[in-house]
């Protein structure tokens, strides 16, 4: 017997639970500037989450899942992605689509249940959300096939949860990508449920960043609730699928400090007390002790920066309620380029109904 | 007599199956400690334990191949796929080997497994938790689809699939789990799998459904009755193997049909239901069959769902059309 | 002018489209420097390089998921399934993206990708190498579903098929790879996507039918003729969305109809057919519409599968009873 | 940073290309008269192998897969099996079946087109072929599911090839068996060639054993051309899975010295003189050379068994030959364990138009 292969899986982690910096902290430790704009996205996204479950709770939006507690994955992911990047969201990347370009509305609209929240849908810069389970992960990898193919030199960030490590999506696409040098980056939001499953029960292995060796890509784990960890480690990795045509796949710990949706009550599963043991890690007041203990966050800089993302909610939030509903013929405009005449009679059977419906 | 929900006749067949039938395994995303997203298993982890109470990975088409697996070496696997929309990745081993074991064995093994799932629109939920693609399964041979549309009848079905020693796809319509409450005695008594259930008699005009729109077509011969027009309302529960006979039976009787279903029009069974009529029954037919259908679109998001699903109005122009 | 198999004339298709679009990228299994397992893709590799002729890890779910993404960025992706028995993985990326893309982002993006796959039985090829199961996709509302029947429909419904800006699923009948040649010129010009294709006129009986089994229907047409009597021969070819019209103006003229496949009779495309000239053209209907279909059952193994396939006694006899 | 996990992939070889057994070699390769029965299933696999692909070429058999040169993978697994093991063929694996008490008439049979030779088929031993690639190794999760649940004690075993690994079936089933904890082993016949596609452009995984540490599995690479290798390292990962109730992963590097099926051509991929380079690694003469050295095998034994494997082969072809045709009202026989009354008129007319043509 000999030994024809060694693998080895890196845990980074730049600021501790106790907001101490590490010795092999980047350079943006020191920046502090690009770490009060994280902080402000994470404040932001985090009063619009609660915003949205206080819409929800009121019967003004429909099932929403959650981001609290996950903070820095999605900003730090957000931050990591320049303009020309592709972002693939799965269904809870909200921080994330927001600091590449999509209004706040659209979010709201979508979770509302009106498909023209999917407008910022663009091959060149966002996909809409997917909500069968890992499926995006499939199309990420055609669409870094599409650009390595074109030449574009735009990487492509993609994301999942723990749960959608364990479909078949998740290895065919590190596969293709490894064995195709895609420039993919794939990052697993590990916030230790899948609804009821916790990640403990979805697989044996120590970690999910090593289902990366299985594809043979490079993978890391991340302390997900350290934003300078986050952003650093994906903007390596967004570096490496631009310039040498690489797969990285990046694991993201941090906890779901919220029900799986609005629709969920994690009180049937949950183990008492976890929770607020797992907050000690999360991650807003984590960067905010730091910025504080650097003495470049003061008190009334939080006051103003709450303030700004509330106007910031506020304002999204009155747009979306404001917008007209969709017309229901709405339901075939878009789903062939040009409708077949086979159709065409639903289609004015479904317009004529409607415009009773509208003048009776 | 308790009166109960869909969902909870659901929940109390399992209960009464598992205690009599030791061979039966539940399993599927959710359905343990959390009792299944729509709470079909509510209780079931507690009772049975895990070894027969089983929350698996995230992953369906693992599912599908489990339950395979599980069905041929002994056990009566009863898998709940979280929404219907969310069965596609097991269709390999649904299509290419559940229904084709035994078969393909000559009957030395067999598949008898039981897939649950939610079906159609009109819960508001985000997309893909609306489809209504039970054509897809009822083409496949070796299959069973039944859905049921009472809670009653959701017990006796789901009994008897649970019994069947074959594959059955069990869809249940998401729309009426707590939509009304009926007597469901807890005795074990399964219903037909291949029969449909004439729920009116009547002699003017047949209405033809199934699962979750069996709610309109009711309230449809409801308000016929008001008007002095017999409907003879059939609920076809079992669309795989589809009991043509009881269908062409009370058209003969009637004379006019209206067929009603939540799936898109094209490819949906109600053109087998129609074509048959016609083939087999042209002669007693005084009015072209009727469909009304779920449009040949995809359903929309929460906001615009309402008017992808036939309601009463279509189904009564449809009627008049008949009845002119 | 050469004369060419079908399978050639796919092939012909491909190269010219590829040369004419840079955008159109070929994969599947075993396409590039083995030409494919039936040959179709021969030839590309040499001419249009691995950029663009890409062989595939071995995973349907994987090509289906690269389909829909290569699409979605700016290419016209055109993937191969080995046969259309294993395209079932395929189906959650088919079902729930490629169809639904330009609907849920309301035109934003849209998926304009070509699935080929041969299908059906009769050449003696291992399980699952047989199937005829395009009712699952003529189900399903966003795509389009399409079946040449000849070299030159095959050539120009696959330029069709390529220059649609929204998915295709087309499937070729690989019974009829190598059956005939025909003269198919290199011209470029495609076929209507919509549209059946009368192939004889006649006025006494519609023949309806798609794929392999046109042979059979032709050659019924050809024994009915020399008898006296005049078969009007439809080839379905677009199955998603249906061309009724067509269909209902022959039965209006002849009064009369058999429809042939090869898939399965329940929710075979073949009811859609029968419904409609029923609902539609109940009273220029003679005679009760016809079905010679697949039976309800999985399509034997080598040694019994001719069994299966309808045949031309099958087909007359149908016809026999039309004009009874 | 810092280093979270670690793995290594062990390689397994007892008796290498020169014929020289290994330090660490097990107990086997000093048991001659065991060694002898490994190498009397080799011939009789590739005599079976040889006369399958004649029937075929003179249309008395149907498209077959040829074992050659993989006569050590499905040899060795089929003497390590035990009775009470259950097996789970892909379309390849004829010699473990015949081992493992299928009579080779009814791999003849199967390969003719006959549903009949299934009829091997036991949930308690063998399960049948399984064409779609891939899906038998979920599958067979199931089966040790039930064996698990029902306290059996029995060990499943389960193969593909190594295109197969590129399925998400492949990890799935994996990553279930290392969470449930089944008691199943993988055996992965790397032929290097799914139809055209060579190893290298499934994967960039360094080896396809590696996939199993994406689900937490033991996993091996063993020498596939190495009965000996083979033989004690599925005996192993059987006894830990009946003992431990664990899954193994193992990959068995050999080599397809055929088309892949005998409806292919290698000719048009397949670099020339790879296959002979290749074939200085292959596995009946690498044990015969063996055998030979230790002097336990004479010329005379050797025709003895080559006489013998003939025998055996011409009984199974003269067997499958004489098998009367099945009734072609079988394919309704056995749909569901009752016809339902919906497909009786069908099943009257096959019947009908079958019994014209048998007296007309
Ligand atoms: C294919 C599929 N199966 C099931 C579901 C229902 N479902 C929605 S979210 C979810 C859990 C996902 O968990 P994870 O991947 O960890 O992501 P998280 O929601 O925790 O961010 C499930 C099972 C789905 N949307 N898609
Ligand atoms: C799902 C599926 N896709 C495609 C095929 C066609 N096919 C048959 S064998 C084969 C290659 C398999 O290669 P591998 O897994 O390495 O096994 P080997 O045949 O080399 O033993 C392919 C693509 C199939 N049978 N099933
Ligand atoms: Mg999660
Ligand atoms: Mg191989």
């Amino acid at each position: 017997m000999k030994i024809v292969a060694n693998y080895e899986i890196p845990f980074y982690q730049y600021l501790d639970e106790q907001s101490i910096p590490a010795a092999d902290a980047p350079a943006l430790m020191q920046d502090t500037n690009h770490l009060i704009r994280l902080y402000q996205q994470m404040v932001i996204s985090r009063t619009l989450d609660n915003k949205a479950v206080a819409l929800q709770r009121t019967g003004k939006l429909g099932t929403y899942p959650s981001t609290r507690g996950q903070e820095a994955v999605f900003v730090g992911m957000g931050d990591a992605l320049t303009d020309a990047d592709i972002f693939i969201p799965y269904y809870r990347d909200t921080a994330t689509l927001m600091q590449h370009g999509v209004p706040a509305a659209d979010i709201l609209l979508f979770w509302g249940g009106d498909e023209r929240g999917n407008l910022f849908a663009d091959a060149d810069k966002n996909y809409p959300y997917s909500v069968p389970i890992g499926s995006q992960l499939l199309y990420a990898a055609g669409v870094a096939t599409a650009n390595k193919i074109r030449k574009t030199n735009k990487a492509v960030l993609v994301t999942c949860g723990d749960g959608a490590t364990s479909q078949g999506d998740f290895y065919e696409a590190m596969n293709v990508a490894g064995i195709w040098q895609l420039p993919l980056v794939f990052v697993v939001n590990n916030n230790q449920w899948a609804i009821s499953i916790p990640r403990t029960a979805q697989s044996a292995a120590q970690t999910l960043a090593q289902k990366g060796i299985a594809a043979g890509i490079a993978c890391e784990q991340v302390d997900g609730n350290d934003v300078i960890a986050v952003q650093a480690r994906v903007a390596v990795a967004l570096q490496k699928a631009r310039d040498n045509q690489t797969a990285t796949v990046l694991e993201m710990l941090c906890y779901r400090q919220a029900d799986h949706t609005t629709a969920d009550d994690a009180g049937r599963y949950e183990t008492a007390g976890v929770r607020e043991k797992e907050w000690q890690k999360e991650p807003v007041g984590r960067l905010q002790n730091y910025l504080e203990k650097q003495g470049v966050l003061m008190p009334e800089t939080i006051s103003v920066i709450n303030a700004a993302a509330v106007t910031v909610v506020e304002e999204a939030v009155t747009e979306y309620l404001a917008a007209t509903p969709d017309q229901p013929t709405a339901m075939f405009d878009h789903l062939y380029a040009k409708l077949p005449a086979a159709y065409a009679a639903q289609y004015a059977e479904l317009k004529m109904i409607n415009s009773f419906a509208r003048n009776g | 007599m308790t009166e109960m929900t869909l969902v909870e006749a659901i929940n109390q067949a399992l209960m009464y199956e598992m205690q009599a039938d030791a061979s039966i395994v539940v399993m599927g995303e959710d359905i343990g400690k959390n009792g299944g997203v729509f709470r079909a298993t509510v209780g079931l982890l507690e009772r049975f334990g895990i070894e027969r109470v089983r929350d698996t990975p995230l992953s369906e088409n693992m599912i599908g191949g489990l339950a395979v697996g599980m069905a041929m070496a002994g056990l009566k696997p009863v898998a709940e796929f979280q929404f219907m929309g969310f069965m596609y990745p097991a269709m390999n081993q649904i299509i290419n080997h559940a229904a084709r074991m035994r078969n393909r064995t000559r009957g030395k093994l067999h598949c008898p497994l039981v897939i649950r799932a939610p079906y159609g629109c009109g819960i508001h939920a985000p997309e893909h938790h609306s489809e209504s693609t039970e054509s897809l399964f009822a083409h496949i041979p070796g299959l069973r689809v039944v859905i049921p549309s009472t809670p009653a009848r959701a017990y006796g079905l789901l009994l008897a699939a649970m019994r069947d020693p074959d594959p059955v796809i069990f869809l249940e319509p998401a729309r009426l789990y707590r939509w009304a409450k009926q007597a469901v005695p807890d005795d074990g008594v399964a219903l037909p799998l291949d029969k449909c259930f004439i729920l009116r008699q009547g002699t003017d005009v047949t209405l033809v459904s199934w699962g979750s729109l069996m709610r309109e077509t009711l309230a449809v011969a409801d308000t016929l009755a008001a008007n002095g027009i017999a409907a003879e309302v059939i609920d076809v529960a079992t669309l795989k193997p589809l009991d043509l006979p009881t269908i062409l039976a009370s058209v003969a009787k009637t004379g006019r049909c209206v067929i009603i279903h939540e799936a898109p029009f094209s490819g949906g069974i109600g053109a087998d239901i129609s074509a048959a009529i016609a083939e087999q029954g042209l002669l007693s037919l005084q009015a072209p069959v009727q469909r009304v259908t779920g449009y040949d679109t995809i359903v929309p998001y929460a906001k615009l769902e309402k008017y992808y699903l036939p309601d009463e109005t279509r189904i009564m122009a449809a009627v008049e059309r008949v009845m002119a």
